[in-house]
């Protein structure tokens, strides 16, 4: 009991650790990398006002896989909306006090469990059903969604079937803060949700799932679309110019 | 206005074939066996349709000025715990709280004779309420009593529609107090649910009707339509009683004297 | 055979936002004044245990006709064949998925607990019309968004009969099913009665049919897109035909209800003595909604011009609004008769009101409600015109019916 | 019509999304640079020993240099939604045609050499050795990218595949693999002064001949002056402007709305060529050094300002990179933007009012217009977005009365490109330009079958040779492309003309 | 008079929650074992809710009155404090595991006028806001 508790304190200390750290060193990479040319694909907004509404229409609506594809978008919006909203609703695991605005919007989160089910659902079965995008499938592609979807159904079972202790759940990461590892109750399902958690930690900044920063460093989105009023170089290319 | 009283007549002719009809259920093999009995203890199994709750009031015994029934009902299931909300008007407010039972006046358009009664959820063995509700948070219970299930009710006020005898009422406001015995809250509706609690808890009586008796008038009696012996068939049996709007067809379970 | 080139609306960027901003502001405004309903109770509203349904219901039940009414259009092009209503029909299935869902919102957050609207799609009554209604509203948009897809993807081309179909029927028995919750209501006098069925069906088709041509006349001339006048003519000409069914049908609902003769006090009420209710119904209802429009359809000039055949669409909807209220409030406000032969002298407590006309004076938060019902409807109108292909590039005449203008000029 | 080794694809009423068939473009491949033009573009001249590892190195350098690169190598999801939107997908039925199936070939060595996941499980995540075969495929299929961007519209992190298939034919030309057409082209601008190799003198006599047949037709005389020292504007136009069909009624067009302008202009013998192919194979150092020729050019003419003529990828780079390329341009007159598209200079003399134009004169053309992929999608023109859609409308509108666009979807910034773009405009790639520019000719089938379309105007060179070129295998008519300026040189009444039917025009104008 | 606030919060073994002042305190188990109601309470309430309300069963302990009157806490005074105040028994841990509860909206939170039983009535006559008893029919 105390042992299980033991090793899965470990476990996230451990997924925590390769989550920020790998994160962080993405990040700075991409920020570090400089983009020598205005590339944004247009029509672009001119000023950055418009780049930072172009990207949040991007980040909240997905608009450009609007355009491209409606059944991808449709499924693709309801899970990552459904994700949103379990995160949210998750924030109560974790921080104490619960913010009243946390709090109004737990009975959605449940909403979004079983959007996010569904959604990852359809996301994969279009991998199956459209030879194109089977095509472009590795083995990885598959996994991430058995993961996801693993991680929301056993959610979802301790809503519905087999309830668990949440407070001990609670107590058990509220301890982690503060290097204190509390009883996690023993319960099957809740383990399984969380050693899935825990891979998802993991394996988030070695994978694709490197879209969701990327996105916010896409040059094609992100640049304002203003080549001829202001000059734009980047360092290497200057020194270029000094030869 | 004949053919008012034509259909009055009617009426009455409705009603004792109606009553057959009940007595006969009543004489069905075993069933006539069953006499409810006044235990102390509260039920532990569901409740069947071996009875059927009802009551009569006799118009003629219902007293001027008096509101016994009313206020009997109103500290029973803690209507009187309503309170204004701070800023509404008087009448609008009297317009807008939950009454499950008040008292209604009338004169003869004819005669001129006032008549006195009073009004609440008839508990309609075919109710209206019952069949618009979307959710069946209306719903009759197996012993004939019509009441709304307040955790599924979603307070769309169909049933309120519906009810030809505005016996429901709507909870437009906040409740800050209220009994065990009687939840309430915002944006529900409800309805006289003949003190089912107090059925449930072993005894045979409603608020109502025992206030009545207390104040000495006798003028509404509560039982059991399908017990032949209890109280109320007995009654039954020497008044003649109509149902308001028998023409709707509704064999309500409350029945009237003298009107 | 020829195609139908459908764009998305090219509206200007500016205008185009300006209009969503105006739309989102009259929609927050009405969610406002629902959660202030909601937060206090519904003490703040107009509504009593008298007349329990106010102005909310009043749009909430047009919006929800007109949407059965809008998707005609599309099914007079696949049902009935009518090849130049054709380009018309994405219009009017996107028209009627947003009205219905604006007036279902409204619905909506006037229930006493919104918050339970999980309970109300998860535990049906099946003896409650309401209850299927809940499902042939739900079912009405599943079926509408599956016939808009018929209609746009060239996979589903084949199904677009029998779904059109499908919808059509479906639609039928949403309007009627619309119409029997009142219908079946015997407790009020003003209800009872099987007229009321075919009466909202009719209603739904001109409210549907002018909300329509208003939304096609504006998407239209904002972005330069031509509407030929054979097209314009026909339009008229239905709208003319749906107004003259309804005052028909409005004839015949009062004649059934005098005829049967102790409903003659009802009679009286609605059209001698009912103040207000009489007002609306002889100004609004028939006057605004029926006889000006039709006289405007009618006039030798008038109905040439683009803009008086707007204003009479106007008017049909604002006589719909005068109309849903008579019917609704109106028939609440008329006390229910439960003592033939005897007059009510007390009914309850002072203020509680029986056997008496009841007042209702609608409340500021309850218009507002109803008008941010009325922005969702047009805002996902506006959204799916702009996102999605709905809008025929042209309605000129010779793109839409060649035959029909090789006809007319030869 | 043209006769075609290979199948050319039938027009349809509607797109179809054809299914997979893989591999059948493998054949498709340009002809290789020889070691003589690699030599004058700085790379290697043929395959070089441990190709592997300079290769790698090479990608590693570009990581760290092109953040594009970075990003969109890491962030594919494989969601699938740029997979039907490659015009050389939908032609050819390939799926590493597929916008995502063409970054794969890139990314999966990406992935082995570059990622822990790749390195520790190559098969999991689907990472390969760049073997011999991998570098086939990319030179073919990095060959079969006209960097048009529409892939980079629909997905949802603005993936650019044109920013992948540079990186990867400049990885391809660092190991000695270079693509004969534009290292040729690139080493003839460096000699020469243009793509076409036209040297100055010839130059001059085409102007020449053109002044004749200006004044022959309208009795106007429009200079076409060259090397014009001090003069305001500097044109810079793609050299097929001087003298290929219809390329060249456009550049009459320029001529004759700067005559009505009354500005003083002029073209240079040095910088002759607008097109910088340096863009196609990815080179930044190239690109800068065709670029710069425009600024030398410029400084020895002492121009104010500079115009750019009907070009497609010329006018990319021109708006996007010349003032990173090239600039600053303190030098020019602050007043007009650097550079300036010659369709928004004619567009301002319309809004003012400067212009006469005689729509009628078009009437035998019903027109529509193929918005060409590279100022759709990476340029602008005006100070809006979306001016580049716009402002070539509306020149069209006012120089035409019949005007019809193509579909929605193929327009505007989804537009189609013509197939021929990104330096795969030469005969050794037939099979692809023909089966690329399918999506594209089957929109301008049916407004032709609906509207009555005759003509299609574009503004971009490559798109009017691979037109004339790929049209004639459709059953259509080389000649149903036009240039813009050419509408408006036909619409354009020069002040002092002399019109056949002067009463007419005079109440046109009115 | 809010005894056990502070340990209530951050409990850590089962019942830790369980209020010193209520009725509870001297109990050994909660109407099943306190492992399964930590996990499973709402569903049995909810279940005893359906049995009450379409049933009429009112003589089980598993129903929501059961849950206050054995619960609630009392203060110095002997007045009991409302179940879902800060700090109170049910809101304890609602407030923690931000789960929101919508009962008491409608449902009475310190015993008051529990349902028509005389025995029941009559163990809380001394409770402020009980409901007068009166005799029952059958003992007039
Ligand atoms: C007979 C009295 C009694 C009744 C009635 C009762 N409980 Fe309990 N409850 C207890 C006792 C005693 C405990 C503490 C057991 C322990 O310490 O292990 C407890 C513990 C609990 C706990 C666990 C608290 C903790 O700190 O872990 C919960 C939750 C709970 N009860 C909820 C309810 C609910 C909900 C109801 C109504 C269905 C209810 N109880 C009815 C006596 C009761
Ligand atoms: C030991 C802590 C604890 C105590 C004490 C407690 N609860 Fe809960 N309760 C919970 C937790 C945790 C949940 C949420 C379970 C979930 O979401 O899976 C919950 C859920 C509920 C729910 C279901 C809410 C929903 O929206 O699904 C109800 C109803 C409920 N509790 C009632 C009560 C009542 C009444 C009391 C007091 C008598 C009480 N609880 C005391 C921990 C507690
Ligand atoms: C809108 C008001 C309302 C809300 C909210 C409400 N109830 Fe009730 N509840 C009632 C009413 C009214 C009764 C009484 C029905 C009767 O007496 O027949 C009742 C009865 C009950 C009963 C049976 C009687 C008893 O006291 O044991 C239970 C159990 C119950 N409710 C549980 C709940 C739970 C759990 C919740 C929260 C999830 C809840 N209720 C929310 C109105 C409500
Ligand atoms: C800024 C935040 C994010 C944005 C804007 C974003 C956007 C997208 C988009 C547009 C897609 C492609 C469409 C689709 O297949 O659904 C996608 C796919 C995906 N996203 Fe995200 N995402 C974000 C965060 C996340 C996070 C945090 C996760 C994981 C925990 C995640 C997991 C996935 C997965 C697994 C896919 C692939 C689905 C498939 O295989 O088809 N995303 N994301
Ligand atoms: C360390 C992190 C996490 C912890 C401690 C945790 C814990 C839990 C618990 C205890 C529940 C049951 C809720 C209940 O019974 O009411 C739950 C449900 C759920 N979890 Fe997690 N979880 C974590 C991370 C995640 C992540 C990252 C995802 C999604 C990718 C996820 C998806 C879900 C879903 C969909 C549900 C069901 C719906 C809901 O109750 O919100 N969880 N989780
Ligand atoms: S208590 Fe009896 S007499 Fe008094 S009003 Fe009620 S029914 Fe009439
Ligand atoms: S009287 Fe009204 S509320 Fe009562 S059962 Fe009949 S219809 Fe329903
Ligand atoms: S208000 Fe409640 S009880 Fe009445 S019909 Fe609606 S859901 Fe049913
Ligand atoms: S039976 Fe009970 S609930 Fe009904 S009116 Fe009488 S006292 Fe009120
Ligand atoms: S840039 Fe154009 S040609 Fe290249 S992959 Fe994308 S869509 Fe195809
Ligand atoms: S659209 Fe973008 S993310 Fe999706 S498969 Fe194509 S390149 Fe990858």
């Amino acid at each position: 009991m105390s042992f299980l508790s033991d090793v899965y304190a470990g476990l996230f200390y451990f997924a925590a650790f390769v989550l920020v750290a790998g994160l962080a060193n993405k990040i700075i990479q991409y920020a570090r990398t400089p983009a020598p040319l205005k590339i944004p694909t247009t029509p672009a907004p001119t000023t950055k006002l418009g780049v930072t509404l172009r990207m949040t229409r991007e980040v909240v609506f997905f608009e450009s896989l609007f355009r491209g594809s409606k059944w991808t978008w449709i499924f693709g919006w309801m899970f990552h909306f459904g994700l949103f909203l379990v995160t949210l609703r998750h924030l109560r695991y974790f921080l104490d006090p619960v913010p009243l605005l946390i709090e109004m919007i737990q009975p959605f989160g449940i909403y979004g469990g079983m959007a996010m089910v569904v959604g990852l659902a359809g996301l994969w079965a279009r991998r199956f059903l459209v030879d194109r995008v089977r095509y472009i499938t590795a083995l990885s592609d598959h996994l991430i969604l058995a993961l996801l979807i693993s991680i929301g159904v056993s959610g979802l079972l301790m809503r519905f079937v087999v309830h668990t202790d949440i407070m001990r759940v609670k107590q058990f990461f509220q301890g982690l803060y503060v290097g204190q590892v509390q009883i996690l109750p023993a319960d099957p399902l809740l383990l399984l949700h969380l050693l899935l958690v825990a891979l998802l930690m993991i394996i988030f900044p070695y994978s694709k799932l490197l879209h969701a920063p990327g996105l916010f460093f896409s040059p094609s989105r992100n640049q304002v679309d203003n080549p001829r009023e202001q000059r734009h170089i980047a360092p290497w290319a200057k020194r270029l110019e000094q030869d | 206005m004949n053919h008012e009283n034509e259909s009055m007549n009617q009426g009455r002719r409705d009603f004792l074939g109606a009553a057959a009809g009940v007595s006969a259920a009543a004489v069905a093999p075993g069933v006539f066996l069953h006499t409810p009995v006044a235990n102390a203890a509260a039920r532990t199994d569901p409740v069947t349709d071996l009875h059927r709750w009802g009551l009569l009031v006799d118009t003629s015994k219902c007293a001027d000025g008096c509101t016994a029934c009313v206020d009997a009902c109103d500290s029973e299931n803690g209507l009187n715990l309503q309170s204004k909300p701070h800023g509404q008007d008087e009448l609008k407010w009297e317009n807008q709280r939950a009454v499950w039972i008040r008292k209604v006046k009338l004169q003869d358009n004819l005669t001129g004779h006032v008549t006195n009664l009073p009004l609440m959820c008839q508990h309609c063995e075919h109710p209206p309420c019952v069949d618009v509700c979307p959710t069946g948070a209306s719903f009759k219970r197996a012993d004939g009593i019509v009441m709304v299930d307040r955790h599924t009710c979603i307070g769309c006020r169909y049933c309120m529609m519906a009810c030809p005898y505005k016996a429901r009422s709507f909870i437009h406001e906040q409740v800050d107090h209220k009994l065990t015995r009687a939840p309430r809250g915002k944006g529900c509706v409800e309805s006289c649910n003949l003190c089912a609690h107090r059925l449930d808890s072993g005894d045979i009586s409603t608020a109502c009707a025992e206030a009545c008796s207390a104040e000495g008038h006798q003028a509404l009696i509560f039982g059991d339509l399908k017990d032949p012996m209890g109280p109320l068939r007995q009654a039954l049996a020497k008044t003649p009683s109509r149902q308001i709007r028998q023409d709707l067809g509704l064999n309500t379970g409350v029945r009237y004297a003298g009107i | 055979m020829k195609r139908i080139v459908y764009r998305e609306w090219l509206l200007q960027p500016q205008r185009y936002w300006g209009l969503l901003a105006i739309l989102a502001a009259v929609i927050a405004v009405g969610g406002l004044s629902a959660l202030y309903m909601e937060h206090h109770g519904h003490w703040v509203t107009g509504m009593t245990n008298s007349v329990v349904w106010g102005v909310p219901h009043v749009f909430a039940v047009f919006l929800i006709i007109s949407a059965s009414g809008a998707l005609n259009v599309a099914s007079i092009g696949t049902v009935f064949d009518k090849k130049v209503y054709k380009p018309l029909g994405r219009l009017s299935g996107l028209l009627a998925v947003a009205l219905l869902i604006g007036g279902l919102l409204v619905l909506v957050l006037d229930l006493g607990r919104p918050d339970r609207l999980l309970v109300a799609m998860t535990t049906y009554n099946f003896s409650s019309i309401f209850a299927w209604n809940i499902f042939l509203y739900s079912g009405f948009a599943a079926i509408v968004i599956g016939y808009l897809w018929t209609m746009a993807e060239r996979k589903g081309n084949a199904l677009q009969k029998p779904v059109g179909t499908f919808a059509f029927l479906w639609r039928l028995a949403l309007t009627t099913g619309t119409g029997s919750i009142f219908g079946f209501l015997v407790g009020r006098e003003a209800y009872d009665t099987a007229i009321l069925a075919p009466l909202f069906v009719v209603m739904s088709f001109a409210y549907g049919l002018a909300i329509y041509m208003l939304v096609l006349f504006y998407a239209f001339d904002a972005d330069g897109r031509p509407i030929g006048p054979a097209m314009l003519k026909r339009l008229k000409n239905l709208l003319a035909l749906f107004i003259a069914a309804i005052l028909y049908f409005t004839l015949i609902y009062h004649l059934t209800k005098l005829y049967g003769a102790k409903n003659d006090d009802i009679e009286t009420f609605f059209l001698i003595s009912g103040g207000l209710y009489t007002g609306l119904f002889w100004v609004g209802w028939i006057l605004i909604g029926g006889l000006l429009p039709l006289g405007i359809i009618y006039h030798p000039e008038l109905s040439q011009r683009r803009d008086w055949i707007a204003a009479a669409c106007g008017m049909v909807i604002v006589g719909g609004l005068a109309a849903m209220y008579v019917i609704i409030v109106g028939s609440q406000a008329y006390p229910q008769e439960m003592f033939p032969g005897y007059s009510v002298i007390q009914f309850g407590a002072p203020g509680d009101i029986g056997g008496q006309v009841a007042p209702y004076s609608p409340s500021f938060p309850e218009l507002l409600l109803g008008f941010g019902g009325v922005g969702i409807a047009l805002l996902i109108t506006a959204i799916g015109v702009r996102v999605l292909q709905f809008l025929p590039e042209s309605l000129a005449d010779r793109d839409v019916d060649p035959h029909a203008s090789a006809r007319s000029t030869a | 019509m043209a006769k075609a080794d290979f199948q050319v694809p039938v027009l349809k009423q509607y797109p179809e999304i054809p299914e997979i068939e893989p591999g059948v473009m493998a054949h498709s491949s340009p002809f290789k640079s020889k070691p003589q033009f690699q030599a004058d573009l700085g790379f290697p001249g043929e395959l070089v020993d441990d190709w592997q590892t300079k290769a790698i190195d090479k990608m590693g350098d570009l990581l760290g240099r092109y953040r594009s690169l970075r990003v969109y190598l890491d962030s594919c999801v494989k969601c699938g939604s740029c997979t039907d939107k490659c015009h050389y997908y939908l032609g050819t039925h390939d799926p590493k045609n597929m916008p995502v199936g063409r970054q794969d070939l890139l990314r999966k060595v990406y992935r082995r050499h570059f990622t822990i996941a790749g390195r520790l499980f190559p098969k999991l995540v689907g990472a390969e050795d760049l073997t011999e075969e991998v570098l086939g495929d990319w030179y073919s299929y990095f060959h079969q990218c006209s960097q048009c961007r529409r892939c980079s519209v629909f997905c949802p992190y603005g993936i650019d595949t044109a920013e992948i298939s540079m990186a990867a034919r400049e990885i391809m030309d660092h190991i000695g693999v270079g693509q004969k057409y534009c290292n040729e082209i690139i080493a003839k601008v460096y000699k020469i002064g243009n793509n076409l190799g036209l040297p100055g003198p010839a130059l001059v006599d085409t102007l020449e001949g053109l002044e004749e047949d200006v004044f022959d037709d309208t009795g106007v005389e429009v200079k076409y002056p060259v090397d014009k020292e001090g003069a305001d504007i500097l044109l810079v136009t793609p050299s097929a402007d001087f003298f290929a069909e219809p390329h060249v009624d456009g550049l009459i067009g320029y001529g004759k709305v700067f005559h009505e302008a009354g500005v003083s202009w002029t073209l240079s013998s040095h910088a002759s060529e607008a097109a910088n192919f340096g863009m196609f194979i990815g080179s930044y150092e190239n690109m800068r050094r065709v670029a710069l020729r425009i600024r030398e050019a410029a400084i020895k003419l002492k121009v104010k300002r500079i115009v750019f003529g009907e070009c497609g990828h010329a006018w990319r780079v021109a708006y996007s990179f010349l003032n990173t390329l090239a600039g600053p341009w303190d030098f020019l007159d602050p007043r007009y933007p650097v550079p300036q598209h010659i369709c928004e200079f004619t567009y301002a003399l319309i809004q003012e009012g400067k212009l006469n134009l005689d729509k009628s004169r078009n009437d035998d053309m019903v027109l529509t217009y193929h918005d060409s992929c590279n100022v759709a999608r990476a340029s602008r023109m005006g100070d809006r977005p979306g001016g580049q859609f716009d402002i070539p409308r509306a020149i069209i509108r006012a120089t035409c009365n019949n005007f019809y666009d193509m579909d929605e979807e193929t327009i505007r910034d989804r537009t189609f490109c013509c197939g021929g773009g990104g330096g795969l405009l030469t005969d050794d790639l037939m099979e692809i330009r023909v089966k690329g520019a399918q999506p594209r000719v089957e929109a301008l089938n049916n407004v032709m079958q609906e509207k009555g379309v005759t003509h299609m105007a574009a503004i971009c060179a490559i798109c009017k040779s691979q037109f004339t070129k790929v049209l004639p295998y459709y059953g259509m008519d080389l000649d149903q492309i036009v240039s813009v300026h050419q509408l408006v040189s036909n619409a354009l009444v020069l002040t002092g003309e002399e019109t056949d039917d002067e009463d007419e025009v005079a109440d046109e104008a009115a | 008079a809010v005894l056990g606030v502070g340990s209530a919060a951050y409990a850590e073994g089962v019942g830790d929650f369980v209020l010193p002042s209520s009725k509870a305190a001297s109990l050994e188990n909660c109407v099943e074992p306190t492992e399964y109601m930590r996990r499973n309470h709402f569903e049995l309430i909810r279940h005893q809710r359906d049995e009450t309300v379409y049933g009429g069963i009112r003589g089980d302990s598993h129903g929501l009155s059961g849950c206050v009157s054995c619960h609630v806490g009392y203060d110095d005074t002997g007045a009991p404090i409302e179940i879902d105040a800060e700090g109170q028994f049910c809101r304890s841990c609602h407030a923690y595991a931000s789960v929101e509860m919508n009962c008491f909206d409608c449902h009475a939170t310190v015993p008051r006028g529990e349902a028509w039983n005389h025995e029941v009535a009559a163990a809380h006559a001394h409770l402020t806001g009980s409901a007068p008893i009166g005799p029952t029919a059958a003992e007039r």
